[in-house]
Protein backbone atom coordinates (compact mmCIF):
# COMPACT_ATOMS: atom_id res chain seq x y z
CA UNK A 1 0.00 0.00 0.00
CA UNK A 2 2.83 2.10 -1.22
CA UNK A 3 0.54 5.48 -1.60
CA UNK A 4 -0.74 4.79 2.31
CA UNK A 5 1.91 6.05 4.85
CA UNK A 6 2.12 5.96 8.72
CA UNK A 7 5.05 7.60 10.60
CA UNK A 8 5.25 7.58 14.16
CA UNK A 9 8.31 9.74 15.81
CA UNK A 10 9.42 12.86 17.19
CA UNK A 11 10.39 14.35 14.03
CA UNK A 12 9.06 17.84 12.41
CA UNK A 13 6.68 17.12 9.50
CA UNK A 14 5.87 20.02 6.55
CA UNK A 15 2.32 19.62 5.94
CA UNK A 16 2.70 21.14 2.55
CA UNK A 17 5.08 18.41 1.12
CA UNK A 18 2.95 16.00 2.53
CA UNK A 19 0.13 17.44 0.43
CA UNK A 20 2.58 17.83 -2.69
CA UNK A 21 3.53 14.32 -2.12
CA UNK A 22 -0.35 13.18 -2.72
CA UNK A 23 -1.09 15.56 -5.66
CA UNK A 24 0.61 13.76 -8.32
CA UNK A 25 -1.91 11.21 -9.09
CA UNK A 26 -4.31 12.58 -11.56
CA UNK A 27 -7.00 10.35 -10.50
CA UNK A 28 -7.56 12.20 -6.97
CA UNK A 29 -8.97 16.23 -7.55
CA UNK A 30 -9.74 16.29 -3.90
CA UNK A 31 -7.20 16.42 -0.89
CA UNK A 32 -8.40 17.22 2.57
CA UNK A 33 -5.98 17.13 5.54
CA UNK A 34 -5.91 18.27 9.46
CA UNK A 35 -3.06 19.32 11.45
CA UNK A 36 -3.35 19.41 15.20
CA UNK A 37 -1.14 21.63 17.36
CA UNK A 38 -0.20 21.94 20.73
CA UNK A 39 -2.31 24.45 22.24
CA UNK A 40 -2.46 26.95 24.98
CA UNK A 41 -5.91 26.16 26.97
CA UNK A 42 -8.24 23.05 27.14
CA UNK A 43 -8.08 20.82 29.76
CA UNK A 44 -5.69 23.53 32.22
CA UNK A 45 -4.67 27.02 31.20
CA UNK A 46 -0.69 27.92 31.37
CA UNK A 47 0.10 24.88 29.61
CA UNK A 48 3.87 24.99 28.13
CA UNK A 49 4.50 21.95 26.07
CA UNK A 50 2.61 18.62 25.67
CA UNK A 51 4.77 15.15 25.86
CA UNK A 52 3.03 12.35 23.81
CA UNK A 53 3.88 8.76 24.49
CA UNK A 54 2.79 6.00 22.74
CA UNK A 55 2.60 1.75 22.27
CA UNK A 56 5.75 1.07 19.91
CA UNK A 57 4.19 -1.54 17.44
CA UNK A 58 0.76 -1.53 18.39
CA UNK A 59 0.55 1.94 17.40
CA UNK A 60 1.67 1.27 14.00
CA UNK A 61 -0.69 -1.91 13.63
CA UNK A 62 -3.64 0.06 14.71
CA UNK A 63 -3.23 2.98 12.38
CA UNK A 64 -2.38 0.38 9.65
CA UNK A 65 -5.92 -1.25 10.73
CA UNK A 66 -7.52 2.07 10.58
CA UNK A 67 -6.00 2.97 7.07
CA UNK A 68 -7.43 -0.12 5.98
CA UNK A 69 -11.23 0.42 7.35
CA UNK A 70 -10.55 3.63 6.11
CA UNK A 71 -10.31 2.09 2.11
CA UNK A 72 -13.11 -0.41 2.71
CA UNK A 73 -15.45 2.65 3.48
CA UNK A 74 -14.50 5.49 0.85
CA UNK A 75 -12.21 5.42 -2.88
CA UNK A 76 -9.30 6.66 -1.81
CA UNK A 77 -6.31 6.98 -3.89
CA UNK A 78 -3.50 7.69 -1.51
CA UNK A 79 -3.53 8.70 2.38
CA UNK A 80 -0.22 9.66 5.24
CA UNK A 81 -0.80 9.59 8.87
CA UNK A 82 2.12 11.55 10.34
CA UNK A 83 1.70 11.38 14.63
CA UNK A 84 4.82 13.04 16.58
CA UNK A 85 5.50 11.46 20.11
CA UNK A 86 7.80 13.45 23.15
CA UNK A 87 8.43 16.63 23.59
CA UNK A 88 6.66 19.09 21.93
CA UNK A 89 6.02 22.77 22.73
CA UNK A 90 2.99 25.46 22.92
CA UNK A 91 2.61 25.77 19.10
CA UNK A 92 4.17 22.48 17.74
CA UNK A 93 3.11 20.71 15.29
CA UNK A 94 1.08 17.09 16.97
CA UNK A 95 -0.58 15.29 13.75
CA UNK A 96 -1.12 15.29 10.43
CA UNK A 97 -3.28 13.43 8.06
CA UNK A 98 -3.69 13.90 4.47
CA UNK A 99 -6.31 12.41 2.16
CA UNK A 100 -6.55 12.04 -1.65
CA UNK A 101 -9.95 11.05 -3.10
CA UNK A 102 -11.51 11.62 -6.58
CA UNK A 103 -14.51 13.45 -4.89
CA UNK A 104 -14.02 15.96 -1.76
CA UNK A 105 -16.59 14.37 0.20
CA UNK A 106 -15.12 10.80 0.29
CA UNK A 107 -11.43 12.69 1.33
CA UNK A 108 -13.23 15.17 3.88
CA UNK A 109 -15.14 12.09 5.15
CA UNK A 110 -12.26 9.64 5.43
CA UNK A 111 -9.74 12.76 7.11
CA UNK A 112 -12.27 13.17 9.65
CA UNK A 113 -12.70 9.73 10.37
CA UNK A 114 -8.82 9.44 10.95
CA UNK A 115 -8.34 11.89 12.99
CA UNK A 116 -11.65 10.32 15.49
CA UNK A 117 -9.57 7.36 15.61
CA UNK A 118 -6.46 8.85 15.98
CA UNK A 119 -7.69 11.10 19.16
CA UNK A 120 -10.26 8.41 20.43
CA UNK A 121 -8.56 4.89 19.81
CA UNK A 122 -4.93 4.82 19.31
CA UNK A 123 -2.12 4.06 21.93
CA UNK A 124 -0.84 7.58 22.37
CA UNK A 125 -0.92 9.42 25.42
CA UNK A 126 -0.54 13.12 26.25
CA UNK A 127 1.31 14.28 29.67
CA UNK A 128 0.58 18.36 30.06
CA UNK A 129 3.66 20.44 31.44
CA UNK A 130 2.61 23.49 33.07
CA UNK A 131 4.41 27.32 33.39
CA UNK A 132 5.36 26.15 37.39
CA UNK A 133 7.43 23.43 35.98
CA UNK A 134 4.53 20.67 37.16
CA UNK A 135 3.07 18.27 34.51
CA UNK A 136 0.04 16.07 34.85
CA UNK A 137 -1.22 12.68 32.32
CA UNK A 138 -4.76 14.23 30.49
CA UNK A 139 -7.78 12.29 31.40
CA UNK A 140 -9.84 10.59 28.65
CA UNK A 141 -12.99 12.67 27.52
CA UNK A 142 -16.40 11.37 28.28
CA UNK A 143 -16.66 11.68 24.45
CA UNK A 144 -14.18 8.60 24.29
CA UNK A 145 -16.52 6.78 26.44
CA UNK A 146 -17.77 5.06 22.95
CA UNK A 147 -14.27 3.54 22.22
CA UNK A 148 -14.86 2.12 25.89
CA UNK A 149 -17.29 -1.10 24.16
CA UNK A 150 -13.80 -2.86 22.63
CA UNK A 151 -12.04 -2.12 25.35
CA UNK A 152 -11.58 -3.66 28.86
CA UNK A 153 -13.20 -0.89 31.50
CA UNK A 154 -13.51 -2.43 35.23
CA UNK B 1 4.59 -19.47 32.56
CA UNK B 2 6.58 -16.32 31.86
CA UNK B 3 4.34 -12.84 30.91
CA UNK B 4 5.90 -9.41 29.34
CA UNK B 5 4.09 -7.06 30.99
CA UNK B 6 4.37 -3.00 29.89
CA UNK B 7 2.73 -0.24 31.94
CA UNK B 8 1.98 3.18 29.95
CA UNK B 9 1.37 6.86 31.05
CA UNK B 10 -0.17 7.15 34.01
CA UNK B 11 0.07 3.77 35.14
CA UNK B 12 4.14 3.80 34.14
CA UNK B 13 4.92 6.53 36.82
CA UNK B 14 2.36 5.37 39.42
CA UNK B 15 3.45 1.93 38.97
CA UNK B 16 7.55 3.31 39.24
CA UNK B 17 8.59 0.65 36.44
CA UNK B 18 7.64 0.13 32.01
CA UNK B 19 7.03 -2.97 32.69
CA UNK B 20 8.28 -6.37 34.38
CA UNK B 21 8.62 -10.12 33.66
CA UNK B 22 6.32 -11.62 35.60
CA UNK B 23 6.00 -15.39 36.28
CA UNK B 24 2.60 -16.02 36.67
CA UNK B 25 -0.33 -18.95 36.77
CA UNK B 26 -3.12 -16.38 35.35
CA UNK B 27 -4.60 -18.21 32.97
CA UNK B 28 -7.01 -15.14 31.87
CA UNK B 29 -6.55 -11.24 32.25
CA UNK B 30 -8.74 -11.00 35.04
CA UNK B 31 -6.66 -13.78 36.85
CA UNK B 32 -3.72 -11.56 35.78
CA UNK B 33 -5.33 -8.11 37.35
CA UNK B 34 -6.80 -9.79 40.01
CA UNK B 35 -2.78 -11.12 41.21
CA UNK B 36 -1.29 -7.45 40.38
CA UNK B 37 -3.56 -5.88 42.84
CA UNK B 38 -3.23 -8.28 45.42
CA UNK B 39 0.08 -6.58 45.52
CA UNK B 40 -1.93 -3.96 47.54
CA UNK B 41 -0.77 0.09 47.65
CA UNK B 42 -0.69 1.64 44.16
CA UNK B 43 -1.32 -1.82 42.47
CA UNK B 44 -4.58 -2.19 44.12
CA UNK B 45 -5.79 1.43 44.02
CA UNK B 46 -5.12 1.19 40.05
CA UNK B 47 -6.51 -1.96 39.39
CA UNK B 48 -8.70 -2.94 41.58
CA UNK B 49 -11.09 -0.17 41.97
CA UNK B 50 -13.05 2.23 40.19
CA UNK B 51 -9.95 3.56 38.08
CA UNK B 52 -10.34 2.88 34.18
CA UNK B 53 -7.50 1.30 32.24
CA UNK B 54 -6.96 -1.05 29.14
CA UNK B 55 -5.70 -4.34 28.57
CA UNK B 56 -3.74 -5.21 25.44
CA UNK B 57 -2.28 -8.61 24.67
CA UNK B 58 0.05 -9.32 21.74
CA UNK B 59 -0.40 -5.78 20.96
CA UNK B 60 -4.64 -6.51 20.19
CA UNK B 61 -7.54 -4.82 22.72
CA UNK B 62 -8.29 -7.60 25.35
CA UNK B 63 -10.94 -7.87 27.55
CA UNK B 64 -11.39 -9.60 31.58
CA UNK B 65 -12.03 -13.12 29.36
CA UNK B 66 -9.03 -12.94 27.34
CA UNK B 67 -6.96 -16.11 27.38
CA UNK B 68 -2.89 -15.65 28.27
CA UNK B 69 -0.04 -17.99 27.42
CA UNK B 70 3.16 -18.24 27.94
CA UNK B 71 5.24 -15.20 26.37
CA UNK B 72 2.63 -12.99 26.05
CA UNK B 73 3.12 -9.48 26.08
CA UNK B 74 0.26 -7.96 28.06
CA UNK B 75 0.08 -3.86 28.44
CA UNK B 76 -1.87 -1.78 30.89
CA UNK B 77 -2.47 1.47 30.27
CA UNK B 78 -5.12 4.35 30.77
CA UNK B 79 -7.59 5.29 28.41
CA UNK B 80 -5.54 6.92 25.47
CA UNK B 81 -5.51 10.53 25.16
CA UNK B 82 -3.75 11.05 21.32
CA UNK B 83 -4.10 13.35 18.85
CA UNK C 1 -11.20 40.51 9.60
CA UNK C 2 -7.55 40.56 8.98
CA UNK C 3 -7.01 36.78 9.69
CA UNK C 4 -9.64 36.22 6.90
CA UNK C 5 -8.33 36.12 3.92
CA UNK C 6 -9.93 35.73 0.07
CA UNK C 7 -7.65 35.52 -2.86
CA UNK C 8 -9.24 35.64 -6.37
CA UNK C 9 -6.72 34.98 -9.28
CA UNK C 10 -4.34 33.22 -11.47
CA UNK C 11 -1.43 32.63 -9.25
CA UNK C 12 -0.32 29.36 -7.59
CA UNK C 13 -0.09 28.95 -4.16
CA UNK C 14 1.08 26.99 -1.74
CA UNK C 15 -0.81 25.04 0.87
CA UNK C 16 1.99 24.48 3.52
CA UNK C 17 2.77 27.97 3.47
CA UNK C 18 -1.02 29.20 4.06
CA UNK C 19 -1.34 26.67 6.22
CA UNK C 20 1.66 28.01 8.56
CA UNK C 21 0.10 31.44 7.87
CA UNK C 22 -2.63 30.44 9.79
CA UNK C 23 -0.39 28.08 13.21
CA UNK C 24 0.61 31.38 14.90
CA UNK C 25 -2.42 31.51 16.77
CA UNK C 26 -2.37 29.53 20.22
CA UNK C 27 -5.96 29.17 20.75
CA UNK C 28 -6.18 27.55 17.48
CA UNK C 29 -5.33 23.88 17.74
CA UNK C 30 -6.92 22.52 14.94
CA UNK C 31 -6.34 23.34 10.96
CA UNK C 32 -8.68 21.42 8.41
CA UNK C 33 -7.76 22.51 4.63
CA UNK C 34 -8.93 21.53 1.57
CA UNK C 35 -7.03 21.28 -1.89
CA UNK C 36 -8.95 20.87 -5.50
CA UNK C 37 -6.73 19.64 -8.12
CA UNK C 38 -7.54 19.44 -11.92
CA UNK C 39 -8.18 16.06 -12.62
CA UNK C 40 -8.77 13.76 -15.52
CA UNK C 41 -12.11 12.36 -15.07
CA UNK C 42 -15.53 13.35 -14.08
CA UNK C 43 -17.80 14.74 -16.94
CA UNK C 44 -15.43 14.05 -19.61
CA UNK C 45 -12.43 11.87 -20.02
CA UNK C 46 -9.14 12.92 -21.58
CA UNK C 47 -9.51 16.58 -20.37
CA UNK C 48 -5.93 18.39 -20.12
CA UNK C 49 -7.08 21.59 -18.82
CA UNK C 50 -10.00 23.62 -17.16
CA UNK C 51 -10.17 27.36 -17.74
CA UNK C 52 -11.86 29.08 -15.14
CA UNK C 53 -13.74 32.30 -15.36
CA UNK C 54 -15.62 34.27 -12.63
CA UNK C 55 -17.40 37.52 -11.81
CA UNK C 56 -14.55 40.24 -10.53
CA UNK C 57 -16.02 41.81 -7.64
CA UNK C 58 -18.98 39.92 -7.14
CA UNK C 59 -17.08 36.84 -6.26
CA UNK C 60 -15.15 38.29 -3.72
CA UNK C 61 -17.96 39.99 -1.85
CA UNK C 62 -20.21 36.72 -2.05
CA UNK C 63 -16.74 34.50 -0.05
CA UNK C 64 -16.72 37.42 2.29
CA UNK C 65 -20.11 37.27 3.30
CA UNK C 66 -20.03 33.08 3.04
CA UNK C 67 -16.80 33.59 5.02
CA UNK C 68 -18.96 35.34 7.78
CA UNK C 69 -21.70 32.88 8.36
CA UNK C 70 -19.27 30.69 8.65
CA UNK C 71 -17.71 32.57 11.84
CA UNK C 72 -20.98 33.03 12.64
CA UNK C 73 -21.80 28.97 12.69
CA UNK C 74 -18.63 27.80 14.05
CA UNK C 75 -15.92 29.97 16.62
CA UNK C 76 -13.20 30.01 14.16
CA UNK C 77 -9.67 31.62 14.53
CA UNK C 78 -8.77 32.39 11.23
CA UNK C 79 -9.67 30.89 7.53
CA UNK C 80 -8.17 31.57 4.44
CA UNK C 81 -9.66 30.81 0.68
CA UNK C 82 -7.93 30.55 -2.70
CA UNK C 83 -9.59 30.24 -6.33
CA UNK C 84 -7.69 30.39 -8.84
CA UNK C 85 -8.85 31.70 -12.33
CA UNK C 86 -7.47 31.38 -16.03
CA UNK C 87 -6.17 28.34 -17.73
CA UNK C 88 -4.88 25.42 -15.51
CA UNK C 89 -3.75 22.58 -16.97
CA UNK C 90 -4.27 18.77 -15.54
CA UNK C 91 -2.33 18.30 -12.19
CA UNK C 92 -2.55 21.93 -11.03
CA UNK C 93 -4.07 23.39 -7.85
CA UNK C 94 -7.44 25.49 -8.61
CA UNK C 95 -9.11 25.66 -4.78
CA UNK C 96 -7.84 26.22 -1.38
CA UNK C 97 -9.39 26.09 1.83
CA UNK C 98 -8.18 26.72 5.17
CA UNK C 99 -9.61 27.10 8.16
CA UNK C 100 -8.28 27.06 11.95
CA UNK C 101 -10.13 26.80 15.23
CA UNK C 102 -9.56 25.63 18.70
CA UNK C 103 -11.62 22.24 18.06
CA UNK C 104 -11.07 20.24 15.09
CA UNK C 105 -14.93 19.39 14.36
CA UNK C 106 -15.55 23.01 13.81
CA UNK C 107 -12.27 23.29 11.36
CA UNK C 108 -13.90 20.43 9.57
CA UNK C 109 -17.76 21.76 9.66
CA UNK C 110 -15.85 25.19 8.64
CA UNK C 111 -13.41 23.85 5.81
CA UNK C 112 -16.31 21.77 4.09
CA UNK C 113 -18.98 24.53 4.42
CA UNK C 114 -16.70 26.89 1.95
CA UNK C 115 -15.94 24.10 -0.25
CA UNK C 116 -19.73 23.01 -0.51
CA UNK C 117 -20.60 26.87 -0.86
CA UNK C 118 -17.21 27.32 -3.51
CA UNK C 119 -18.49 24.39 -5.95
CA UNK C 120 -22.64 25.12 -6.20
CA UNK C 121 -23.16 29.14 -5.45
CA UNK C 122 -19.91 31.00 -5.60
CA UNK C 123 -19.95 32.60 -9.78
CA UNK C 124 -17.35 30.92 -10.85
CA UNK C 125 -17.83 28.68 -13.99
CA UNK C 126 -15.58 25.63 -15.58
CA UNK C 127 -14.27 25.14 -19.20
CA UNK C 128 -12.97 21.75 -19.91
CA UNK C 129 -10.26 21.11 -22.90
CA UNK C 130 -10.22 18.24 -24.05
CA UNK C 131 -6.77 16.56 -26.24
CA UNK C 132 -8.42 16.99 -29.64
CA UNK C 133 -8.02 21.15 -28.86
CA UNK C 134 -11.89 21.01 -28.46
CA UNK C 135 -13.74 22.66 -25.51
CA UNK C 136 -16.94 23.04 -23.48
CA UNK C 137 -18.29 24.54 -20.40
CA UNK C 138 -19.13 22.53 -17.74
CA UNK C 139 -22.97 21.84 -17.01
CA UNK C 140 -23.87 22.21 -13.37
CA UNK C 141 -24.39 19.11 -11.78
CA UNK C 142 -28.20 17.75 -10.31
CA UNK C 143 -26.42 17.95 -7.29
CA UNK C 144 -26.45 22.05 -7.28
CA UNK C 145 -30.07 21.96 -7.48
CA UNK C 146 -30.35 23.43 -3.69
CA UNK C 147 -28.79 26.34 -4.61
CA UNK C 148 -31.55 27.00 -7.53
CA UNK C 149 -33.86 28.25 -4.52
CA UNK C 150 -32.01 31.50 -3.95
CA UNK C 151 -31.30 32.00 -7.69
CA UNK C 152 -33.94 32.87 -10.51
CA UNK C 153 -34.16 30.10 -12.69
CA UNK C 154 -36.58 30.56 -16.20
CA UNK D 1 -32.17 54.51 -19.00
CA UNK D 2 -28.80 52.90 -19.36
CA UNK D 3 -28.63 49.24 -17.94
CA UNK D 4 -24.97 47.72 -17.89
CA UNK D 5 -25.02 44.15 -18.93
CA UNK D 6 -22.72 41.47 -18.68
CA UNK D 7 -22.69 38.07 -19.47
CA UNK D 8 -20.62 34.91 -18.26
CA UNK D 9 -19.44 31.07 -19.58
CA UNK D 10 -21.74 29.76 -21.92
CA UNK D 11 -24.29 32.84 -22.82
CA UNK D 12 -21.00 35.21 -23.02
CA UNK D 13 -19.77 32.65 -25.70
CA UNK D 14 -23.24 32.21 -27.38
CA UNK D 15 -23.97 36.05 -27.64
CA UNK D 16 -20.67 36.85 -28.91
CA UNK D 17 -20.33 39.25 -26.48
CA UNK D 18 -19.09 39.43 -22.55
CA UNK D 19 -21.42 42.56 -22.29
CA UNK D 20 -23.27 45.73 -23.37
CA UNK D 21 -24.71 48.48 -22.54
CA UNK D 22 -28.60 48.71 -22.89
CA UNK D 23 -31.13 51.61 -23.52
CA UNK D 24 -33.97 49.98 -22.24
CA UNK D 25 -37.54 51.03 -20.43
CA UNK D 26 -37.25 47.35 -18.72
CA UNK D 27 -38.70 48.13 -14.93
CA UNK D 28 -37.98 44.45 -13.50
CA UNK D 29 -35.76 41.56 -14.70
CA UNK D 30 -38.23 40.10 -16.50
CA UNK D 31 -39.12 42.43 -19.06
CA UNK D 32 -35.71 42.93 -19.77
CA UNK D 33 -35.36 39.37 -20.37
CA UNK D 34 -38.46 39.51 -22.21
CA UNK D 35 -37.04 42.53 -24.05
CA UNK D 36 -33.30 40.25 -24.66
CA UNK D 37 -35.23 37.37 -25.80
CA UNK D 38 -37.12 39.07 -28.72
CA UNK D 39 -33.84 39.61 -30.35
CA UNK D 40 -34.54 35.95 -31.30
CA UNK D 41 -32.18 33.32 -32.64
CA UNK D 42 -29.36 32.77 -29.64
CA UNK D 43 -31.00 35.35 -27.31
CA UNK D 44 -34.99 33.54 -27.51
CA UNK D 45 -33.04 30.01 -27.42
CA UNK D 46 -31.01 30.56 -23.78
CA UNK D 47 -33.33 33.40 -22.34
CA UNK D 48 -36.85 32.86 -23.69
CA UNK D 49 -37.38 28.97 -23.15
CA UNK D 50 -36.00 25.54 -21.11
CA UNK D 51 -33.10 26.95 -20.70
CA UNK D 52 -31.50 28.08 -16.96
CA UNK D 53 -29.69 30.88 -16.34
CA UNK D 54 -29.12 32.88 -13.27
CA UNK D 55 -29.13 36.92 -13.01
CA UNK D 56 -27.46 39.36 -10.88
CA UNK D 57 -28.47 42.98 -10.11
CA UNK D 58 -25.41 45.26 -9.03
CA UNK D 59 -23.77 41.84 -7.74
CA UNK D 60 -27.26 40.27 -5.61
CA UNK D 61 -28.78 37.78 -7.16
CA UNK D 62 -32.03 38.38 -8.49
CA UNK D 63 -35.29 37.39 -9.48
CA UNK D 64 -38.04 38.28 -11.98
CA UNK D 65 -39.33 41.04 -10.03
CA UNK D 66 -36.13 42.58 -8.93
CA UNK D 67 -36.86 45.99 -9.90
CA UNK D 68 -34.17 47.69 -12.54
CA UNK D 69 -32.83 51.74 -12.13
CA UNK D 70 -30.72 53.82 -14.42
CA UNK D 71 -26.79 52.20 -14.29
CA UNK D 72 -27.94 49.11 -12.86
CA UNK D 73 -25.24 46.43 -13.57
CA UNK D 74 -27.10 43.25 -14.62
CA UNK D 75 -25.22 40.07 -14.97
CA UNK D 76 -26.95 37.32 -16.99
CA UNK D 77 -25.04 33.97 -16.43
CA UNK D 78 -25.13 29.98 -16.41
CA UNK D 79 -25.35 28.35 -12.89
CA UNK D 80 -22.51 28.11 -11.47
CA UNK D 81 -19.68 25.24 -11.51
CA UNK D 82 -16.99 26.72 -9.22
CA UNK D 83 -14.33 24.95 -7.41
Amino acid sequence: MSNFTIRVGHAEFEPGAEIAALSGNPAAGAIASFVGLVRNYGDAAHVTALELEHYPGMTEAELARIVDEARQRWPLTAATIIHRVGYLPLGEQIVLVVVAAGHRRDAFAACEFLMDYLKTRAPFWKKEHYQDGSSRWVDAKDSDDDAAARWMAQ
Amino acid sequence: MTLNLIYFARLKDTFGRGGETLDSGAASVAELLAELAARGGVWADELGSGRVFRVAVNQTMAGPDTALAAGDEVAIFPPVTGG
